[in-house]
């Protein structure tokens, strides 16, 4: 989230779209109904009608699948109608910079695509500079090579009656839509989009948000108090486990992991600290050696010195442009090339798309390691359906971890906030937690291999790994003051062990030694622990609670948000005062970095820091799939064409073909879209709500729901048994007939959508029905490889 | 001690229907969950149980011009005034707390199960192995101590309010405008006024098992308000004209011809 | 004849007299304990029984009692018990319980006062017995049904009460000499011929008695 | 739709043969029937934690019976300005997080190769066969070198999944040791 969930109660208009808002994060939704309650419009636009509908003004029903047409419509109604926030636009995002007459938009690709890698050479999608390197304005947004006028073309064929033909939405819809969010482009207003897992789990995850993000920038909604775009993340602490970055790509605090080709320290620094020739550039990540050496400094300790590059070389590299996400690690399982995993607090076997595929690909390894508070699918998938536990040679482990309240340590809310957690109760029998298990083990592993030595042994023996408490447990008060840093030496009259209270101080020159960059500050010099304050003060009234708990980066509670100003430091809407620049200094929330705002030539700086330009993007050239977004239809759809171009799906995604990952689209094998879902009873895999009694009453067992009219056409009754299927499997569910879903008419004919909840599981209740993701496809999206969850087509047979 | 009434407002158009409410009464008051299956519908169990002392009704429904609506309606006890189950209750378990509200005392309960055919709103659940009725009670405890109940604690979206009767009659009201009048306040003109009070979005007789306009059975009010008491009075009434024809008009006496008897 | 002695007649046998003991036995403790389970004041009772939950159960245990006693009762009395012309004018003259009267048809075996009573209490027995089954479990019918089993309940408890007590006065000290007709079974020859003249002709001829 | 009320009649119909589910009370409360639930929370130990599902950050308060140290009660934290107390229905049911479920772990459990069945390990076995089979693959399948003759220093062949789920140093504690194993493929639940 740019913004926080308490902020959502400032916004006057609040677009819901590919989230579930009341189901998912009904605490999100009394913020939600707060706005409401204050006169704000509440928008959903999903394929479902939902218990979020019911509670919104209206529900636009849409196809799985095609927001960036949804959306892109909407960018063509607001620059027709010049619904824009002309200053924020000139001033705040790169409309103006002209890009290389080079690229170009032909038939759906852009320009620079390798047809056979699938995948974009990205060299004509640069601006033009000037002799100082600077990128080349035109500020009457005129010039036929501007960023503006190159999204005036793009999305100038994105026409009312396109997008309803490609989404089944009404053109009245659509225009009430449009109509009532461009009006947020006023000064004076704010609007804000809530996405989930309905706009991330797609072919186009990233293009749906970068669309949104287009849109806010063009209304002049980023970094504003009741604006931003707002992922309304799904687990308790995803925040912080993508902060810590538990992902192949990135480091802690999302530097990234080195490739083979960047050999040393400095070529890797090289490549990743930008460069900007704009003296007006913040571009804040030209401290990325500082962030970056004292974090291999929390890894490798005083092992890492300058004269070793930091123990550079020990890290594992990638292979440049190759994949390790969760897809290309079953798809290697599968193939036999992995020995053993890790499965922490994770149910693959019922999470991860297509499952047959999954589970086959478990019986391949040699050992598992599961840590968990209950028995999972995963763990038990050697005698899970149609599995012959005789002829399974995997050595599995099954740990007993503690649950939340029986640990110590802070958890990451999607609005950034990071709060303590307290030790109520000891876990039952011999379950630690997770910490704890990662410790132990990892030190049974050192003594191995300080015994025997191996492979690149330093890279283990060197780990700094001191975190145990006298007692021999996890001290998580350890643990946090290293992610916070310190300083490794007598500086500047800190004594070397004393905390750094700001990422601002971190060095490149060993130092200082830091876990995680952008949690520096979460402690103060004093040793104070800014997780666990509970003040309730609230000077803006805008709900940022400055003083309760920590949120990073430096407990800004809104990023971007000296965008919320004019050019002068002057709010753009004086009632919702977020910042505002006194002429010497900020007040209201902790600003992006403390320089005048922008007016000021000299020491001024653009609103949007981490950006090397310092202006938002809504050309976004580092996008895989290119710098505007464009509708493509899904892998697996009802389309044997992309009404907008001639390039069906997505041209950047990478296509899994083993014979698991069949695909039928546009087949009369399989007719209707389906798209998968959780609901408030349950949560993900159902691996936690399924073995708990009271939320199992509410929701018992797997179900479909189907709209009326293909109920009738089906034959199917309520409540009784059905077969879905799809081209990778099939599974038996309870039918529930609902007017919730209405067919949709999609190039003149009549589309139906079903949708399933994914929460449940073969092991636990006895008779619940089994995985949704039985029928998904093995495919992600283009930039971050989450797979596709939400649109694929299935058949639907009665029992 | 002053009697403070407090009512609960539940307002339906700010209802989510996310059920905490239904899990936070079983967690403060540890009642088990029971296996269900899934019927076609998000409501389960379909109905109240006796561990289920609240419970969220969904209710697809299509007004005269088809715009649909998704309905929630939290089910449960609505702690009458003139509370029919209180009338028929024969031990003592079901009685008035100081807050107006039913309370229901478990010790106390025989199981006779006339309280569950009396309530106009088919509230109290008999358990066949405890052989006690179950309903709320307005979490009595919490209230006690000046605590939210649970389920109004563990409302996210503000649907679930509670304060003094007036305080909450006035809220319910000033909502009403709040909404232009597109809604009912249900709760505070029958039964003496429910300590239960509804916002509702749409005609009480939409709703699935709300009845339109709840009273105390007459069958109740025969029994009670008349059979009860002219039990007592007809019995007496009759023993004493007996014990007048004895005064006045002597035994009956028989002829006798010869000496009977033992 | 040992039907004939001492002067006294047998009026009832043994049977007779069980049933009808065990018929006013339940009858009175259902009465007495659902006394208790409908009035606070009468809480001795069920506190004299071990609590509410034990009267309860003893008054249903009670209750079954007093239904197959009430259908054995039916059985054995209804004949005797039938209505006959002459039974109006009985009425009409209040049996001579409340005003003289020389008019008044000589009785057979129960007079329309006691028939009266045994019709109401076979009547309002039935009805109290299959309200009190519903009652017993209430969640098995529809609503109304139940609900209104418990105002009939209450209501042929109020009409059986009643009559008890007027059986009782009359069966005792209102009519001297009738008690013995439910201990030893048997009463007077004056007795009988001021209560059951015709009973007792047809008796003295030897037909049967019915 | 048809679950007016014909729809209902049908649903009270099917209320079934039931059976108390996995959820035991008893040991909390055995030795304290006599006491109400509001005394023994004022007499509880009370600490606050954070709802471990959607990100919303809620906070909650549990009380601890200060005798056997065991959780009776969770419920929402007022203090915390996001939820305000309030939970939804999987936080209002977080105490069957606690060891009152009977479905937790409390033991290592372990499958051994082509086994049809669980056995429970002590932690030190466990750890120290953990360990044996982490070095056997690793130093078998190490990559020091890829194929174009760069330095990588991975290890393809283990991989780790997890989690969004623990707390944040537990997180990092994570995302260092892998890397420092060596591992690539790591991945968890922010992309699925």
């Amino acid at each position: 989230m740019t913004n926080h969930y308490i902020d959502l109660k400032n916004s006057d208009v609040i677009l819901i779209m590919g989230s579930n808002a009341a189901e998912h994060h009904p605490l999100a939704f009394k913020w939600i109904l707060r706005a409401k309650e204050n006169g704000a419009r509440i928008i959903h636009v999903d394929p479902r009608y939902t218990r979020t509908s019911a509670r919104c003004d209206y529900h636009v029903p849409i196809r799985s699948g095609t927001d960036i047409a949804f959306l892109g419509g909407m960018i063509n109604y607001i620059i027709n109608n010049k619904k824009y926030f002309r200053d924020y636009v000139d001033n705040y995002t790169n409309a103006s910079f002209l890009v290389s007459p080079d690229f170009s938009f032909k038939n759906g690709l852009f320009s620079g695509y390798d047809a056979e890698k699938r995948t974009y050479n990205k060299d004509t999608w640069t601006f033009q500079m000037d002799a100082n390197g600077i990128p080349l304005k035109d500020p009457s947004l005129q010039d036929p090579h501007c960023v503006f006028q190159h999204l005036k073309r793009h999305y100038a064929r994105y026409t009312l009656d396109k997008v309803s033909s490609i989404t089944g939405v009404s053109k009245e819809n659509l225009l009430k839509v449009y109509e009532e969010y461009s009006a947020t482009g006023a000064p004076d207003k704010a609007g804000t989009e809530c996405y989930a897992l309905g706009w991330t789990h797609h072919t186009s995850g990233s293009q749906n948000i970068r669309t949104m993000a287009i849109i806010q920038l063009l209304l002049g909604n980023m970094g504003i108090a009741g604006g931003g775009i707002n992922a309304l993340r799904g687990e308790p602490n995803v925040q912080g486990s993508t902060d810590h970055c538990i992902l192949y790509g990135n480091l802690p605090g999302y530097l990234k992991m080195p490739t083979a080709s960047l050999d040393t320290l400095g070529r890797y620094l090289d490549k990743y600290t930008p460069k900007s020739n704009d003296p007006q550039s913040a571009n804040y990540y030209q401290n990325y050696p500082n962030f970056f050496v004292s974090w291999l400094k929390s890894l490798y300790g005083d092992a890492a010195t300058p004269e070793n590059g930091f123990g550079y070389s020990w890290l594992p590299k990638m292979d440049d442009g190759k994949h390790y996400s969760q897809l290309h690690l079953f798809e290697r399982m599968y193939k036999g090339g992995i020995r053993g995993l890790f499965a922490v607090g994770t149910d693959p076997a019922v999470s991860s798309p297509n499952s047959n595929k999954t589970r086959k690909a478990l019986e391949k390894l040699d050992w598992l390691v599961c840590s968990n508070i209950f028995d999972n699918e995963t763990a038990s998938f050697w005698f899970g359906p149609g599995v012959n536990p005789k002829q399974v040679k995997t050595e599995v482990f099954l740990l007993p971890a503690a649950a939340t309240m029986e640990k110590e340590g802070s958890q990451s809310n999607s609005g950034r906030w990071v709060q303590w957690k307290y030790k109520a109760a000891t876990p039952p029998g011999d379950a630690i937690s997770c910490g704890d298990i990662q410790i132990r083990m990892m030190d049974a592993i050192k003594t191995l291999y300080a015994k025997e030595g191996g492979p690149n042994a330093e890279s283990i023996l060197n780990l700094k790994w001191d975190y145990k408490d006298p007692q021999g447990n996890m001290d998580v008060l350890k643990v946090a003051r290293q992610i916070n840093g310190h300083w490794e030496a007598d500086v500047e009259g800190v004594e070397k062990g004393g905390l750094v209270p700001t990422f601002g101080m971190l060095k490149s020159d060993g130092t200082t030694s830091c876990g995680n960059w952008i949690m520096s500050g979460s402690f103060g010099a004093d040793g104070e622990n800014k997780m666990t304050r509970r003040g309730k003060d609230d000077p803006t009234g805008l709900g940022l609670y400055p003083n309760w708990s920590f949120a990073w980066p430096v407990n800004r509670r809104i990023i971007y948000n000296r965008a919320s100003c004019d050019i002068n430091g002057k709010p753009y809407n004086p009632k919702r005062k977020l910042l505002e620049w006194t002429g010497e200094k900020w007040v209201g929330d902790v600003p992006d970095g403390p320089w005048p705002p922008m007016a000021d030539k000299e020491k001024g700086k653009y609103p949007f820091i981490m950006k090397t330009d310092g202006v938002g993007s809504i050309f976004g050239p580092g996008m895989a799939d290119g710098p505007f977004p464009e509708h493509y239809e899904p892998l697996e759809g009802p389309l044997d064409h992309n009404p907008l171009s001639g390039q069906l799906i997505n041209p950047a995604i990478e296509i899994f073909s083993d014979e698991s990952d069949q695909v039928h689209n546009a087949s009369e094998k399989f007719p209707y879209v389906c798209t998968t879902y959780s609901c408030t009873e349950h949560w993900c895999s159902g691996a936690l709500t399924r073995w708990q009694a009271w939320l199992l009453e509410m929701q018992p067992e797997a179900y479909v729901e189907i709209g009326e009219a293909l109920a009738r056409e089906l034959d199917i009754a309520n409540g009784s048994k059905v077969r879905v299927s799809s081209a990778r499997g099939k599974t038996t569910c309870v039918a529930m007939v609902t007017r919730r879903f209405t067919p949709f008419t999609i190039e003149g004919r009549t589309v139906h959508q079903v949708g399933m909840p994914f929460n449940y599981g073969w092991l636990y209740p006895e008779d619940g029905g089994d995985s949704a993701n039985i029928l998904t496809t093995t495919v992600g999206d283009a930039n971050t490889f989450c797979p596709e969850y939400k649109a694929f087509m299935v058949n639907i047979t009665r029992l | 001690m002053k009697k403070t009434e407090y009512v609960k407002l539940i307002d339906t158009t700010k209802c989510t229907a996310c059920r905490g409410c239904q899990v936070a009464c079983k967690q403060w008051n540890e009642m088990p969950a029971l296996r269900t299956r899934n019927l076609g519908s998000y409501q389960n169990p379909p109905d109240l149980q006796w561990n289920t002392w609240t419970l969220i009704r969904f209710q697809e429904y299509a007004n005269k011009n088809g715009d649909f609506k998704w309905l929630f309606r939290k089910d449960g006890c609505m702690h009458c005034t003139d509370a029919a189950c209180i009338k028929v209750c024969p031990s003592g378990a079901l009685y008035h707390t100081e807050f107006g509200t039913v309370g229901i005392n478990q010790k106390l309960c025989i199981g006779c199960k006339a309280c569950v055919s009396a309530c106009p709103f088919d509230v109290p659940r008999f358990n066949q192995e405890t052989e006690k009725v179950y309903k709320c009670d307005l979490c009595y405890d919490r209230l006690k101590d000046g605590q939210q109940p649970a389920c109004v604690l563990s409302c996210p979206t503000g649907a679930l309010t509670i304060g003094t009767k007036e305080a909450m009659i006035e809220t319910a009201y000033q909502r009403l405008d709040q909404l232009d009048g597109k809604g009912v306040v249900y709760g505070d003109k029958f039964v003496g006024g429910t300590h239960v009070m509804y916002i509702l979005s749409e005609d009480p007789a939409v709703y699935d098992k709300l009845p339109v306009k709840p009273r105390v059975p007459a069958s109740v009010i025969l029994w009670k308000n008349l059979f009860k008491p002219f039990t007592l009075i007809g019995m007496g009434a009759v023993a004493g004209m007996a014990a007048l024809h004895y005064l006045i008009k002597g035994p009956h006496e028989v002829h006798e011809n010869k000496e009977g008897g033992e | 004849m040992s039907d004939t002695l001492q002067n006294t007649v047998r009026v009832t046998d043994p049977i007779e007299r069980i049933a009808h003991w065990l018929l006013a036995g339940s009858c009175l403790f259902c009465l007495f304990t659902g006394l208790g389970l409908m009035f606070h004041t009468w809480d001795f009772i069920p506190a004299l029984l071990g609590g509410l939950y034990a009267a309860k159960w003893m008054h249903i245990f009670s209750g079954v009692v007093f239904a197959f006693a009430l259908a054995y009762a039916f059985v054995m009395w209804k004949k005797d018990c039938a209505f006959e012309p002459d039974d109006a004018r009985w009425i009409a003259q209040g049996g001579g319980y409340l005003w003289k009267t020389d008019n008044l048809p000589p009785v057979y075996k129960y007079n329309a006062g006691q028939k009266l009573f045994f019709w109401f209490v076979v009547v309002f027995g039935v009805l109290i017995v299959l309200s009190g089954m519903i009652m017993w479990n209430p969640l098995a019918f529809p609503v109304a049904v139940a609900r209104w089993s418990y105002a009939l309940h209450a209501l042929s408890a109020l009409v059986i009460g009643s009559f008890f007590v007027v059986h009782l006065y009359l069966g005792t000290i209102g009519n001297p000499g009738t008690f013995q007709a439910m201990t030893t079974g048997r009463c007077s020859r004056a007795w009988c011929e001021t209560h059951c003249p015709r009973w007792l002709a047809d008796r003295d001829k030897g037909s049967p008695t019915t | 739709m048809e679950l007016t009320r014909r729809g209902f009649l049908k649903l009270t119909g099917a209320v079934g043969a039931s059976s108390a589910l996995g959820l035991n009370f008893k040991p909390v409360n055995a030795y304290a029937a006599d006491l109400s639930k509001m005394n023994r929370i004022k007499s509880a130990k009370q600490y606050t934690t954070i709802c471990a599902y959607c990100s919303c950050g809620c906070g909650l308060i549990c009380s601890v019976d200060s005798l056997t140290g065991k959780i009776f009660n969770i419920e929402g934290d007022p203090e915390n300005p996001i939820n305000e107390g309030a939970l939804c229905a999987k936080g209002a049911g977080f105490f069957d997080l606690t060891e009152a479920n009977k479905h937790r772990l409390t033991k290592v459990r372990y499958r051994a190769p082509y086994s049809d069945r669980w056995e429970e390990k002590d932690w030190d076995w466990a750890f120290s066969r953990i360990a044996r089979l982490v070095k056997d693959a690793r130093d078998k399948d190490f990559v020091t070198t890829n194929e174009k003759g760069q330095l990588v220093n991975r290890t393809e062949s283990i991989a780790h999944l997890g989690s969004s789920n623990i707390d944040n140093e537990e997180c990092w504690l994570i995302s260092q040791s892998v890397r420092a194993m060596g591992l690539v493929y790591i991945d968890h639940q922010a992309r699925v």
